[in-house]
């Protein structure tokens, strides 16, 4: 019962960083609501019995990507400040959404979903089960993954630096 | 808790990235509208390897991925927008239309 | 010596003298002009050798084979191809010999007789050939030696429209032939002479008599694009743009008596045919006609020479088809012998004098080359028919052949021709021996060199001793030596007399007006110089309807079929860039659409 | 299975391709010499292959089967009969000659090779392979690199050519693509393999109206009338071993096409739509020698003989299907791909040398040509008097066997194309009279002649014609079991 008061709290917590950032006009309290989101979403991956990746969300979601944006937008000091905010493009867009929430959300209700007889315990996809399956299975998908954070780390380091020679 | 549920939760993250991503004007906005819409995916993952998904470690790997791939996005996205800052003093989507036909 | 050895011998030296001295030579021309004759030389040594062997059997090994079809390469040792190849081999070293004379100047002289020895390889191997296509490959690379000869000074314009006018024409005659080998194929499965000719189970007792005549008919273009028979004979006269020595060759002794040579190849299926014989009489005694009447009024020396090749070619086209096989035959190879001697003569007085024109030939003082002359005078008395000397026996013969034949009207015709004949030959000799005006003291004129003489004076004596090879010639065809009476070759002695008479009356004495009896008749006259319109009608009709459906189809290219793929093209552009307007590069919106998009998809696709 | 020649053959290309990229910029002479060696090595390997195909059983040898993607059924299935012998030995001449004829290339020389190989992987493949899906994949690659290689390289018109070759063929593949898709799913096999397909009879419903996609899909390529549009601006703009290539071989990919999928997986449908696409062929034959007599441009004059001897190629296919000519008339068409091949790239070689020399193709910009250039001009009368049927080199053959059929199936229309030779005769001419006979024209006294390697790949290619041209049988011994296997399937 606890649990499921917790775990709707998230999804609420998760649900409503969700909106602010999509609504709110300041850039900086943006960021704020979706590392809310962030944190909401960490706290259904615990519920979903998965530590490890909530550890992950926290970890580079939060504490990295969320700030990397905080810092760039400080960088650029002029970002930081509130855009042109139109209205209008707001509620167009807002309906186009919501038609899109209301057809998809008829269609996740109507639909039967193949059910596990009872939901795996944690026991059963532990880390060690994740390492496991990274190295074996799906190793192709771990290179190609490191590669592809290699190669775009160093890309940004090159898009920013070339720029900032030619100034 | 059901899958629905889950499922919901994640559409309602998906939509507002979507409101994020149609009606910005900053691209940082726009950012984070991209990062809502990868959370909810990775939401949709979780709880599909959570009820129904033979081999439970599959949906783990994949949300671990997204998040790898968001960082890699993430940091050029951000070189991007400071290089393009830096040139044009302005992330106004609406301003940068050069693929207009 | 296995006669299939001997053969390859014959026909193959003068290929390999011609690879060696087009790849290796052109610079080198006394070595070329070694090679290309030594060649010759084993080809005549060979070809008579083959000829004193007698009549062999036929050999031949499996050349191509694709599905049902088989077709073989060998060669033929009847007494036909064996007495032919012997003349062949030899006139065609004797011009070689003469050549070394007449092109001593040319700078481009490897080029000259490496082609010779091509023309060389591909003549005899006409003649030994013992399967149709066979045949029909060496017939076309006949043609080819020939355009290029012809158009060996191609920085002439008019020697390389003739060249062209040459292969074109022979080209139309060999699609007759074409189809007709190809219809032959198909309804035998075969190709090979002599089995096509079996009288028992040769392709006459395969198909009815109108599929026969079809079929002989079809060949017969081909014969009459390279006999240069009427309609297709206009190539010819021109064809003389080429050296002298070529017209030598080519196109009065070996090269245009092919299309006779397959006639006689194939004479058991014409024979077989009464409608293709007709058709063969009238086109021939036609042309026989219709050339003899050009070359009254003609004053170039060489297409003077040309007409009267077509008629006499004609001639032997009309004995075989009358029956007269050994009369078409002797004719063809005394034709060769005493036609070749003419122009020989032709060429050692245009290497002198540089003119074709025989008046001027003759005002020059032609006559001084007396040797030249006297090849010319008897080659001439020969050509009209005059005894004993070669043209009279086989012209003899082919007016018998007519008469035996039963076709009274074509005979009395033919006699008529040959008294044209005898006219404007001795009207040639008369205007070179007889000039108009009295010779000048001209120290200038010699006779020409000994390499050009020689042949001239072989031919010359081949020309008086020809009548002797009838009796040989019967035994190696095994046919039997026909006897006539003297009062039956009366008509063609007066004919031929008449015509030497008239000649003198209008061109010989002192008094003679020089211009001919056609000359009264002005219409005549005309329609004569302009060759009978035969041109100017190909001109207007055939050219000009070739180039009007070029210029059609070439618009209906570059307006329906291109155009259209272009205007398709600008209405994809025109579409675009309507289309392209929607294209804001304003990306919020395309994402909106997207999403709204998905959205009814999602509705209309999730409702089912 | 012994040593994989074909993979071995068809990885010449590829590791050229790599090669020349790895080559530092600048280093041309490399680059040129990396080509000419691994398509010397693919022509002998090619020699090899001919040797010791058997030619007593017929049928496909060297076979190599690997699954690659064995949930859908994709193999790497390679293999070769008497038709894909013969094909791969016409790409490894035109490939190794080509690169000869592009020596003197200067400009952005390791690209061109590099896309240039990157072709000619593609034409091995689609000659070499079994699988239906590989086939088109090998069909793409051989078809994408012709855009760029035109665009950069190319001369007159280059831009619209290009685009105008590409969009045809590109709405050929749209064509062809969903037929192939179509004939993997009606078979319900599960396996691209054509082998396999080769053995399930499809209905007859289906095969008419699936033969149609195929036959015109590949048919665009093969410069099919009235979709021949692209060729001759095409082979007009590209650069001579481009043309050479091209025309000598990408189009015989599209009869090789409707040969091996259209015919003989749909034997049904070839036969009903025979007598009409035998007719459009037998027009292009003529149309292509009308339009060819009215050309001013060397190479719009080849193109326009392309058209018309590609359509001997098509009618010999359809005749062939029609069955009542026995095997000439497959024999001939394969012939005539051949024969076309050698000659089609000893033309553009040959203009390509002139055009290099004198920069320009108007043939009556020239006059009297052969005087400056005897050698140049004597291999162009030789490739002419081959596009004119002239006996004793090797398209004859083919269209002798092509005639005969015709003949045998529809006389009339056999007649008229054997008159039609008239016309290849007169615009070959034409060509000669114009641009190599006449009067000497100072302007290009200063013209040099092809000498020692120059003359090499032109040489090569002459002989090879003649070659043929006295020994059909090397050809037909080979091809003809071929045709007997395939005659069965009727």
């Amino acid at each position: 019962m606890i649990a499921t008061l917790v775990i709707a709290a998230f999804m609420i917590l998760a649900m409503a960083g969700a909106i602010y950032a999509a609504l709110v006009p300041h850039t900086l309290h943006c960021i704020i609501g979706l590392g809310l989101t962030l944190f909401g979403v960490a706290g259904i991956y615990l519920y979903l019995g998965s530590p490890f990746v909530a550890a992950m969300q926290i970890l580079i979601y939060i504490g990295g990507i969320s700030v990397a944006m905080v810092f760039a937008l400080m960088l650029s000091v002029s970002l930081a400040k509130k855009m042109k905010h139109s209205e209008i493009k707001v509620i167009l867009s807002s309906i186009a959404a919501i038609l899109f929430l209301a057809v998809m959300a008829r269609l996740i209700m109507t639909t039967e979903f193949p059910l596990r007889e009872e939901p795996a315990g944690a026991a059963a996809w532990g880390v060690e089960q994740i390492g496991h399956g990274f190295l074996t299975t799906y190793s192709p998908l771990f290179i190609g993954l490191a590669i592809c954070l290699s190669v775009a780390i160093i890309a940004a380091v090159l898009v920013a630096r070339r720029e900032a020679d030619k100034s | 808790m059901s899958l629905s549920a889950f499922l919901l939760v994640s559409l309602v993250l998906f939509s507002a990235g979507l409101v994020a991503i149609m009606s910005r004007r900053n691209l940082v906005t726009i950012l984070v509208g991209i990062e809502l819409m990868l959370n909810a995916a990775s939401i949709n993952f979780m709880a599909f390897n959570y009820y129904t998904a033979v081999d439970p470690v599959v949906g783990q790997i994949i949300v671990l991925v997204i998040i790898g791939l968001a960082a890699a996005e993430v940091a050029i996205f951000l070189s991007i927008l400071m290089v393009l800052y830096r040139a044009r003093h302005d992330v106004d989507v609406e301003e940068i239309r050069e693929i207009r036909g | 010596m296995n006669p299939a050895i001997l053969a390859i011998v014959v026909i193959f030296t003068p290929l390999v003298a011609f690879a060696t001295a087009m790849l290796f030579c052109m610079k080198a021309h006394r070595i070329a002009q070694g090679l290309i004759l030594g060649g010759g030389a084993v080809s005549v040594v060979g070809a008579f050798l083959l000829l004193l062997g007698g009549p062999s059997e036929t050999q031949s090994i499996v050349w191509l084979s694709s599905g049902s079809l088989e077709l073989s390469f060998g060669f033929m040792f009847d007494g036909l191809s064996l007495s032919f190849g012997a003349v062949v081999a030899l006139i065609t070293f004797l011009v070689q010999v003469y050549s070394i004379g007449y092109m001593h100047h040319d700078p481009a002289k490897t080029r000259y007789f490496a082609l010779l020895g091509l023309f060389g390889w591909a003549m005899l191997g006409f003649v030994y050939a013992v399967d149709l296509l066979q045949a029909l490959i060496f017939w076309e690379l006949v043609g080819l030696a020939s355009f290029f000869l012809i158009g060996f000074w191609y920085e002439k314009p008019s020697a390389s429209a003739a060249a062209r006018k040459a292969f074109l024409l022979t080209r139309i005659g060999d699609t007759g032939l074409l189809i007709g080998i190809l219809l032959i194929i198909n309804i035998s499965g075969m190709a090979h002479i002599p089995a096509l000719l079996d009288a028992e189970t040769g392709l006459t007792t395969m198909v009815s008599e109108g599929t026969l005549t079809l079929l002989v008919l079809l060949i017969f273009m081909g014969i009459m694009g390279k006999s240069a028979q009427f309609p297709l004979h206009t190539w010819l006269p021109d064809a003389m743009e080429g050296p002298t020595p070529v017209s030598a060759l080519l196109h009065s002794a070996t090269m245009v008596a092919a299309g006779v040579f397959l006639f006689a190849r194939l004479h058991p299926l014409f024979m077989a045919s009464e409608t293709a014989i007709l058709v063969v009489l009238c086109i021939a005694i036609f042309t026989a006609l219709m050339s003899a009447t050009i070359a009254m009024v003609e004053t170039d020396l060489k297409k003077v020479l040309a007409y009267s090749s077509i008629g006499q070619l004609a001639f032997m086209l009309a004995a075989l088809a009358a029956g007269g096989l050994l009369a078409g035959i002797l004719h063809l190879i005394l034709h060769a012998v005493f036609k070749a001697l003419l122009f020989l003569c032709a060429g050692s007085y245009i290497h002198h004098f540089e003119t074709n024109d025989m008046r001027e030939i003759g005002r020059r003082g032609g006559r001084r080359m007396r040797w030249t002359t006297a090849g010319l005078v008897i080659g001439g008395a020969s050509l009209a028919g005059l005894p004993p000397l070669a043209g009279f026996f086989s012209k003899e013969e082919v007016l018998a052949s007519l008469s035996h034949g039963g076709y009274h009207l074509i005979w009395f015709l033919a006699l008529f021709a040959a008294f044209l004949t005898a006219y404007y030959t001795f009207r040639m000799v008369f205007f070179i021996i007889l000039p108009d005006r009295p010779l000048e003291a001209d120290a200038t004129v010699h006779d020409s060199s000994p390499v050009i003489l020689g042949p001239i004076i072989f031919l010359t004596i081949a020309t008086v001793l020809g009548g002797l090879i009838l009796g040989p010639l019967a035994a190696i065809l095994l046919l039997d030596v026909p006897h006539h009476s003297l009062l039956s070759m009366l008509p063609a002695i007066l004919c031929a007399l008449a015509g030497v008479f008239v000649a003198w009356w209008d061109f010989g004495r002192s008094r003679a007006t020089r211009r001919g009896f056609v000359g009264a008749v002005p219409v005549l006259h005309r329609l004569f110089s302009r060759k009978w319109y035969v041109d100017d009608v190909y001109q207007a009709v055939f050219a000009r309807f070739i180039q009007l459906m070029a210029t059609v189809l070439h618009r209906v290219e570059v307006d329906l079929l291109d155009g259209g793929a272009d205007r398709l093209a600008d209405v994809t552009r025109w579409t675009g860039g309507w289309t392209a307007r929607l294209q804001s590069g304003w990306v919020q919106a395309y994402i909106a659409s997207g999403v709204v998009v998905v959205a009814l998809a999602g509705y209309f696709l999730g409702s089912r | 299975m012994g040593i994989p020649i074909l993979s071995l053959i068809l990885l010449c290309p590829v590791l050229a391709t790599a090669a020349v990229m790895l080559v530092p910029a600048g280093r041309d002479q490399m680059v040129r010499w990396i080509s000419v060696a691994f398509s010397l090595l693919a022509l002998i390997l090619s020699a090899i292959v001919w040797m010791a195909y058997d030619q007593t059983v017929g049928g496909l040898q060297f076979e190599e089967i690997v699954p690659w993607v064995p949930a859908v059924g994709i193999t790497w299935h390679m293999a070769v009969d008497g038709f894909g012998v013969l094909l791969v030995m016409l790409n490894s001449l035109v490939w190794f000659t080509g690169v000869l004829t592009m020596w003197s290339l200067a400009y952005r020389v390791k690209e061109y090779f590099a896309f240039m190989t990157l072709l000619v992987v593609g034409v091995y493949g689609v000659f070499m392979t079994q699988d239906l899906f590989l086939l088109f994949f090998f069909y793409e690659i051989a078809v994408v690199p012709m855009y760029p290689l035109i665009l950069i390289w190319g001369s007159t018109r280059k831009e619209y050519a290009a685009m105008k070759l590409m969009l045809y063929l590109l709405v050929g593949s749209a064509l062809l693509f969903p037929a192939l898709l179509a004939i993997y799913h009606v078979a319900g096999l599960g396996t691209f393999s054509m082998v396999e397909l080769g053995r399930h009879t499809f209905g007859i419903e289906f095969q008419k109206f699936v033969y149609p996609f195929v036959y015109l899909g590949f048919g665009v390529l093969a410069g099919m009338f009235p979709f021949h549009g692209w060729s001759p601006s095409g082979h007009v703009a590209a650069p001579s071993a481009v043309s050479m290539l091209h025309a000598g071989v990408l189009m015989k990919l599209g009869a090789f096409g409707i040969l091996v999928v259209g015919i003989r997986l749909l034997p049904e449908g070839a036969t009903y739509w025979a007598p009409l696409f035998a007719v459009l062929a037998a027009c292009g034959i003529l149309y292509g020698a009308f339009v060819a007599l009215r050309q001013t441009d060397f190479k719009f004059v080849i193109g326009f003989s392309s058209v018309s001897h590609m359509g001997i190629v098509l009618l010999g296919l359809n005749l062939g299907v029609l069955g009542v000519a026995s095997a000439d008339a497959f024999n001939g068409a394969v012939f005539q791909m051949f024969a076309h091949g050698i000659m089609t790239a000893l033309f553009f070689s040959t203009v390509g040398y002139i055009y290099d020399k004198a920069h320009t193709k108007t043939i009556s910009d020239f006059g009297g040509l052969g005087s400056q250039m005897p050698r140049a001009v004597t291999i162009f009368i030789i490739a002419g008097l081959c596009g004119a049927g002239l006996p004793g080199l090797a398209s004859f053959w083919a269209e002798l066997l092509v005639f005969l059929a015709a003949m045998k199936t529809y006389p009339i229309l056999g007649a008229a194309i054997v008159a039609g030779l008239v016309l290849t005769a007169m615009y070959i001419l034409r060509v000669f009279q114009q641009a190599f006979f006449g009067p000497r024209n100072p302007k290009w006294d200063g013209l040099t002649d092809m000498v020692g390697w120059e003359l090499l790949p032109r040489a090569i290619l002459v002989a090879v014609l003649i070659l043929f041209g006295f020994f059909p049988n090397l050809i037909l011994g080979l091809i003809d079991p071929t045709t007997q296997i395939l005659m069965e399937g009727f």
